[in-house]
């Protein structure tokens, strides 16, 4: 049951709830990443982003298995844009439907941390005076598939 | 030279050397190390790349130590920024 | 920007998001908790919540109130839903917009958490042999309303 | 008897008592405690209700110790089951 994508299309957080939505589990979390209108003081008018895409795919598909196995719920969904986006689009979404809230809170903050560690996506911002740059990011660990100690 | 590798650089490394895929052909018994300082060894804007990239060796993050093979995909990956 | 409710009609997950979305903000947390199809090994077949409305609708306030303080984002919205629910309807749904995600997760959590604590609210569980029973809850603290040390 | 008190009671205390609200006059200076002891001693199904139950004054949780006011609105609050 874990689901996830590289995408152009927009993100819909609805239908990314309703891949991991099911009525044996009670809790269900849903995590947002919003492309904003300013980083470190520079007002941002919207952002480019990239990824290796079929390795994206497999490193997503790797962080959704690690917080399955870690934290005992496999109803996971991880959506990621690319391409050029607006401020207030969503950049990422995950989903995680889960018996218990502790570990759907901890499995999807699990995702979001490892994708900002090791997933093969860049973002450029468009600033309002015209200029943009390629966003200072983290480098990821040479074993990153396989996952640290999460 | 009998080891060819396809090179692909994304993002700020595509940028800096205006290609996001070369073909090389490096000695048997090569490193991705070897590969990186091949490249750097070339001369601007190739001596642009650090001397310690993260790669991904056929889509899966490995080391510089790593041996390359035949046909070998090595990704050279700037610092992500997803999410 | 605090919206709390607490209401018989369902909840729509996406419309509690849209009350805290806002292009200045980069990530957005959404918690929903769903009516399950078992409890304790028993097969349940619907749920009915009560409440003690108008001061529920306080201690909502109280709790979002405190999350907002305490976690520096003040974007938030709650509603609970109240009266026959079946399996798989949303029981409750939380939304947080946060510039950081760290603030945006911890202050979901600290909304459930001190919801299962101290709204009042409770739960008949209906079973499948036409049983019914309320549910064990949470003795409320004395001082429920301004909370402990959160 | 000068100190008139309504009594709201939820959940599985109301269908003990088979009641949502009753009226009470206690004596001046009455706390939360001597009216819980009022009604428990009643008998039943007054002492189904527990001895030290959580109770809410004029809708904020409020301590046994709490003296009671000219028509307080005296919630009893069964353990909580929300979310």
């Amino acid at each position: 049951m874990i689901q996830v994508s590289v995408q152009q299309d927009p993100i819909d957080p609805a239908s990314v709830i309703e891949q991991v939505g099911h009525e044996q589990d009670g809790a269900v979390l849903l995590f947002v990443g919003v492309v904003r209108n300013h980083a470190d003081g520079r007002s941002v008018t919207g952002m480019r982003y990239e990824s290796f895409r079929e390795m994206a795919v497999d490193v997503l598909e790797a962080i959704a298995g690690e917080a399955a196995l870690h934290l005992g719920t496999d109803r996971i969904a991880v959506v990621h844009r690319i391409g050029e986006l607006r401020i207030g689009d969503a950049s990422v979404a995950i989903a995680v439907s889960s018996p218990h809230r502790g570990e759907a809170f901890e499995a999807a903050r699990y995702v979001i941390e490892e994708v900002k560690k090791r997933l093969p996506v860049w973002k450029k911002e468009h600033y309002e005076d015209g200029s943009d740059e390629w966003v200072a990011g983290a480098v990821p660990p040479a074993d990153g598939l396989l996952g640290g100690d999460g | 030279m009998s080891l060819p590798v396809h090179a692909l650089f994304f993002a700020a490394y595509r940028d800096l050397l205006g290609a996001s895929r070369l073909e090389l052909d490096l000695p048997d018994g090569a490193t991705v190390r070897d590969l990186v300082e091949d490249l750097r060894g070339r001369g601007a804007p190739f001596d642009g790349l650090p001397a310690e990239p993260a790669v991904a060796v056929n889509r899966v993050y490995s080391p510089l130590s790593a041996p390359l093979q035949h046909g070998d995909e090595v990704a050279f990956i700037p610092p992500v920024a997803g999410g």
